[in-house]
């Protein structure tokens, strides 16, 4: 299968190539995206179906003439989940490739190690990482496409709250993602009124949960679990918490929310529940939702390029680019401020992730609401409402 | 003249400074500024590693999370409580100090794998606590640190300076200021191997039986190199943290140290411009391997082990025996 | 109470299991060659993602078994062969670079030909686990248990009973001597990482139902095998398997009756706690220096 | 100047050294003599804080040093060589006898780094020093050479030079004729004399009986560890257990 993948990016490379050969003859200078992404290492199921998303799309965008008549060229470097090698990866981008944009950052620690950059440069960015520090407090140039953790606590306490659970046992990973997630859910749990009497952790790379599961389990009076982390840890812990034959009911966030956990998990997962981008249930969507068109045509052009099942993070990356896009276009140029401006007055975009209305205050633009529940049934992911 | 020069023991640090002061001249790309400042950093820490494994003998595997240590008290001491930014470097190196003091007395007593187990276990220590301690360090997300700052003068990358009239970008500003302290690190750790202090530290590794024998406290001078090198790390911790305006626990992780090891391995151990050349090699070569994608992982892991196994005393020394070689053939066939 | 305490028990025991057999795999090769080979992880990753490939192909279980411990002994091999015997008198510090690089460059290779994504080995005896005392016990771990002491008994039996089990030790003990009674001490030595590469792979293929496998499962693996083999004392077969158990143990009852955020970092202070009262760890060999 | 008393050493189980007792006054050269395994190195070992007794007691000048470290042994004036040399191969032949001066400089940490001028000054005292003792020892055409390069027989008298630039009172010398020839011996005897005419004590393991019967005041002859006869060269030479021992047994 990676063999298949690397003969087809040498085609992609040279089909890049001639084209690009053929259209610089008349065309002017192509449109530059930058991108630093978590290809390997730790994080690397997050930037790998980013990165195989944005060399898809800028190759199907070029196919079509390009944005402003000029074609898009993707310059990517792999920070290996490393927010040192993220940082000097965007310094690189931004003065030595001097890109038009910046496209990535898988997590949010490579991100916030490249804000300080990116600030002083002006450069637009837009993250594709979850933490909801990125933008808030607004950073003038950075921007972001998923949701911040806080509204996937938020969703998951709503849901929590709606099926009338007053007590959680809350066990998260100490990986950037479950140390921000489990800080979020802490701060929103008294709106919603929920009390966290367990608050439990295990390192990203521990083989077995199952001691502090055990001290979830006897911890008086508590009506639900939440595991916030990803990787495989939150597979180790689903097992565990099934083998414990532990009968509450069980949360995970959204940093699971792709087809390979349900692979790890097997039927350890059966009922769990998790907030996630809709890209995991297209077929589910009733009609009338706007996002549908998008998400299935994402999700078959995806799976038909890479013979590999689409993941919410690759959603992430496809709405960084189409945003990029739509921006570059309105501005009608690549002009930093004016690019920057009209990322900044986006309304109403409809991408895989959410609906996006972009604002000063608000450099992420999606609601809670843009998170469906979904319930493992049957081995599957399936839409609750 | 020059047979003066080539036995002079501070040869080295003229051609050194030579190079990193010709770099102005023939470098304009900002991006590779960036780069050499922190290579400079980092080629500080290990100069003064370098006394600890090179000279003395001694095994690290945990020498990260002084680094860390020293970042992340500079970070948290001016980002969050406003310290002046060179007060909290010298905090930090004396807090540092203090700490690698403690640890070093009973530790050093390990020998071989002994030792390098504890380190490890120091250093990842080091890395749990600054990556638990969200509340202040910002956990495993990092934390943003004020520019450096002296007297209300700021450096930043991104600032304009004017220096006897000339304009000065903020990336060459940090870069002469950078180099200037890497030669300082680099003559100052020269004089300590050149003293009776070095000499005492260069007899642990030789013979420590000799050592003893001769009078030479040796749980004191290693503590004592132990100590030396923590500092080191310490204040470029501080520095690096000022440069790059964001850090994360990963500057204070085990993979971290390993990284630091090699570069002193790699260059050539007891030799400050090997390890300075082994800082620039393990720097500058992800940036080349970027280019080969997925097979990046691979080739670097390819070169580290053909250089140390066909150059185990590291390849400075290697070239430089090499050229002595030649130069010694050529000089008897003349 | 006591239920909860049987469960951490077993986690321990279980995670130590897994610490104990790496830590093994380091004490043969240090056995050996005192050589540290930081790429004993790599081999547990072999072991695990070669089933993985291979039942991919449509091999069945134990066959892909018997393949990927195959494919990790060939490493092994090699490993000696092309990157420690020609730096036999290098340093300390060179050869554990030496053998981080090689352990970098396995990964790296896995990673391209086997992929990034974590894969599941199914359980050898099915998913239901054992009720005891209040507390549960996967059947996986009852596997890992007894593959784990079977491998250590065949160890005993082979270091002591075998003639080439005996050259391994003598080798070790004295190089020149060992030389001259005639063992191929080149042989001993490729024998010795193939056999801790067969011991790492079977390990790997008997954790991975509860781990999960990846290329880099053995970055992680190999660290905590050090360290339990140090704890124990390097070159103590007794002390690998005391030592793995030991951290695995405190590791879970840190996490249950302490802290989950420091259970690591308490599993490293009791290492230096051991070593400093202890400089050759538990049941390291005591040498009294000789001047 | 060194009484010992009651001296065991025990290793697991075997006594390598049983209840021997004797004293070596100032001045003196003083040699251990006996075969093999007899424990003579161990004495050493004892004597200079490499080893801790199991039981008995070592005096130096009236002060019990028994389970003192061998490097605050050397600041009272002791100092020795190695029957397997210890030489720091990482180092010059001079650099190596210049750590023998190591307790005779001052200067620390800071003049280190900052290279004082009284450390400059110190040290030019010390290599002019370290110079003489290599001429004084024959080793006078090696001083820039590489320890890694030198013969073995230069070696072991660099190692005595080592010894001797710590300024000792009293220097123990282990089998410092092992593997020289028949020139190089009487060097070294002659050596050896130089340094007990300026005042020196030399405590002395060597197996070469010419060169022990020629040089020693007082010989001590042990045998299983034990104390097997004491004297002045003559009466050694004389002793019916002492012929035993060496012929017989």
């Amino acid at each position: 299968m990676a063999k298949k993948s690397l003969m087809r990016r040498v085609g992609v490379l040279a089909a890049t190539l001639t084209t690009s050969l053929l259209v610089s003859a008349q065309a002017a200078e192509p449109i530059k995206i930058g991108s630093f992404l978590s290809v390997t290492g730790p994080a690397s199921f997050l930037g790998d179906p980013e990165l195989k998303t944005l060399e898809m799309y800028v190759e199907k965008i070029n196919e079509d003439g390009g944005v402003l008549g000029r074609q898009l060229e993707l310059i990517h470097y792999d920070d290996v989940g490393n927010a040192s090698s993220a940082r000097n990866f965007a310094g690189r981008l931004i003065r030595s490739d001097q890109v038009d944009i910046i496209v990535g950052g898988s997590t949010t620690g490579a991100t916030m190690a490249a804000v300080p950059l990116v600030e002083q440069a002006g450069m637009p960015f837009i993250s594709l990482a979850g933490a909801v520090t990125i933008v808030d407090p607004v950073k003038k140039w950075v921007f972001k496409t998923p949701q911040s953790d806080r509204m996937a606590a938020e969703r998951i306490l709503w849901d929590m709250k709606r099926r009338g659970f007053d007590k959680i046992g809350l066990i998260s990973g100490t990986g950037g993602f479950g140390a921000s997630g489990r800080k979020q859910t802490l701060a929103v749990a008294e709106e919603y009124g929920i009390e966290v009497v367990a608050d439990e952790t295990y390192s990203p790379s521990d083989s077995d949960m199952t001691a502090q599961l055990t001290n979830i389990r006897n911890t008086d009076g508590v009506d639900a679990v939440l595991n916030f982390g990803f990787g495989q840890g939150p597979a180790i812990v689903t097992k565990n918490y099934a083998a414990l034959d532990i009968q509450l009911p069980f949360y995970q966030s959204h940093g699971v929310a792709s087809d390979s956990f349900l692979e790890l998990a097997g039927g350890a997962a059966e009922g769990l529940r998790l907030p996630a981008s809709p890209l995991l249930v297209p077929e589910s969507l009733p009609e009338g939702d706007p996002q549908k068109p998008v998400v299935q045509a994402y999700k078959e052009a995806y799976e038909a390029h890479w013979d590999s099942s689409v993941s919410t993070f690759g959603g992430y990356a496809y709405d960084g680019l189409m945003l990029a896009v739509q921006a570059i276009e309105a501005a009608g140029s690549t002009d930093k401020e004016a690019v920057r401006e009209e990322l900044e007055n986006i309304m109403g975009y409809v991408g895989v992730t959410g609906i996006y209305n972009m604002g000063p205050d608000d450099h992420n633009g999606l609601t809670p609401e843009s998170f469906r529940i979904l319930e493992v049934q049957g081995g599957d992911w399936v839409l609750v409402e | 003249m020059f047979e003066r020069f080539l036995n002079w023991r501070m040869n080295y640090v003229v051609v050194l400074a030579v190079i990193v002061f010709a770099i102005p001249l023939v470098m304009e790309n900002p991006f590779y500024y960036d780069m050499a400042t922190q290579i400079a950093i980092i080629a500080a820490t290990v100069v003064g590693l370098n006394l600890l494994v090179g000279y003395a003998g001694q095994i690290s595997l945990g020498h990260a999370g002084f680094y860390g240590i020293g970042a992340y008290f500079s970070a948290i001491a001016t980002t969050t409580y406003g310290w002046p930014p060179l007060l909290a470097m010298i905090v930090a190196a004396a807090v540092v100090g203090l700490v690698a003091y403690i640890v070093g007395r009973p530790i050093l007593k390990l020998k071989g794998h002994y030792l390098s187990m504890a380190t490890l276990a120091v250093g990842f220590i080091i890395a749990i606590i600054i990556n638990n301690e969200g509340q202040m360090t910002g956990g495993p997300d990092g934390m943003p640190v004020a520019p450096f700052s002296l007297f209300g003068w700021e450096l930043s990358s991104f600032g304009l300076y004017s220096f006897f009239g000339m304009a000065v970008p903020g990336h060459v500003a940090w870069y002469l200021v950078m180099a200037v302290i890497l030669l300082i690190a680099v003559i100052l750790a020269q004089n300590i191997i050149d003293s009776p202090l070095g000499r005492a530290l260069r007899s642990i590794h030789g013979s420590e039986i000799a050592a003893r024998t001769v009078g030479v406290d040796t749980a004191r001078y290693k503590s004592l190199v132990f100590v030396i090198s923590a500092i080191y790390a310490s204040v470029m911790g501080s520095i690096f943290a000022h440069f790059s305006g964001f850090i994360t626990p990963a500057i204070a992780s085990f993979d971290y140290s390993i990284v630091l090891i090699t570069m002193v391995v790699l260059g050539g151990m007891a030799s400050p411009m090997g390890v300075i050349l082994g800082a620039v090699a393990l720097k500058l070569l992800p940036q080349f391997l970027a280019g080969f994608q997925e097979y990046e992982t691979a080739v670097f892991g390819f070169i580290l082990m053909a250089t140390m196994i066909f150059m185990p005393k590291g390849f400075y020394p290697t070239a430089v025996n090499f050229v002595r070689g030649k130069l010694r053939k050529s000089g008897g066939e003349a | 109470m006591f239920s909860e305490f049987l469960q951490y028990l077993f986690t321990g025991i279980t995670i130590g299991a897994t610490y104990a057999l790496v830590a093994l795999g380091f004490t043969i090769i240090y056995n050996a060659s005192h050589v540290i080979n930081f790429a004993q992880g790599e081999f547990l990753m072999i072991g695990g993602m070669g089933t993985v490939a291979f039942m991919g192909l449509g091999i069945p279980m134990f066959f892909a078994i018997v393949l990927a411990v195959l494919l990790a002994c060939l490493v092994g091999i090699a490993l000696q062969r092309l990157a420690i015997a020609p730096a036999k008198n290098a340093d300390v510090v060179t050869l554990i670079i030496i053998t981080i690089g090689a352990s970098i460059f396995i990964r790296g290779i896995a990673q391209v030909v086997w992929g990034k994504d974590y894969h599941v080995v199914p359980s050898f005896s099915g998913d239901e686990p054992i009720r005891l005392g209040g507390a549960v016990l996967n059947t996986q771990s009852m596997w890992v248990l007894s593959i784990g002491t079977v491998l250590v008994v065949a160890l005993i039996l082979f270091f002591t009973r075998t003639l080439i089990g005996r050259a391994i030790l003598g080798t070790s003990m004295n190089k020149l001597a060992a030389q001259l009674v005639g063992v191929k001490t080149q042989m001993v030595l490729m024998l010795a990482f193939g056999l801790s590469a067969l011991l790492g792979s079977v390990a790997g293929v008997t954790v991975a139902p509860i781990t999960f496998t990846a290329y880099d499962i053995g970055i992680l693996l190999a660290l905590k095998g050090f360290v339990a083999a140090a704890l124990g004392g390097l070159g103590s077969g007794l002390g690998a398997v005391v030592g793995g158990i030991l951290l695995g143990v405190v590791e879970a009852m840190t996490a249950g009756y302490i802290s989950s955020e420091y259970k690591d970092a308490v599993a490293f202070s009791m290492i230096l706690l051991v070593l400093f009262f202890m400089p050759r760890g538990l049941f390291g060999a005591r040498t009294v220096e000789r001047v | 100047m060194i009484d010992v008393k009651g001296l065991d050493k025990v290793f697991g189980g075997v006594h390598a050294i049983e209840g021997l007792e004797f004293s070596v006054d100032q001045g003196q050269v003083y040699s251990v003599i006996g075969p093999n395994g007899a424990g003579k190195t161990t004495l050493f070992n004892l004597i200079t804080g490499f080893y801790t007794p199991t039981r008995g007691e070592i005096t130096l000048n009236g002060e019990s040093v028994v389970g003192m470290d061998p490097n605050r042994l050397a600041e009272r004036g002791m100092c020795r060589t190695f029957q397997q040399m210890q030489i720091c191969m990482n180092m010059t032949a001079l650099e190596n006898v210049m750590l023998g001066r190591h307790l005779k400089i001052r200067s620390g940490l800071l003049s280190s780094m900052f290279r004082l001028p009284a450390l400059y000054r110190e040290e030019r005292a010390c290599r002019e020093r370290s110079k003489e003792l290599m001429e004084f020892v024959g080793c006078g055409n090696y001083i820039n050479t590489d320890a890694s390069a030198m013969s073995y027989g230069a070696l072991k008298r660099l190692e005595i030079a080592r010894a001797l630039a710590a300024d000792p009172k009293i220097l123990l010398l282990d089998e410092p004729a092992a593997g020289l020839n028949a020139t190089e011996t009487a060097e070294l005897e002659e050596l050896i004399r130089k340094v007990a005419d300026e005042g020196v004590t030399v405590m002395l393991v060597e197996h070469d009986m010419k060169l022990v019967m020629g040089i020693s005041d007082r010989l001590l002859v042990i045998n299983y560890g034990r104390k097997l006869a004491e004297g002045t060269p003559e009466e050694i030479r004389n002793n019916p257990d002492v012929i035993a021992a060496y012929l017989g047994g």
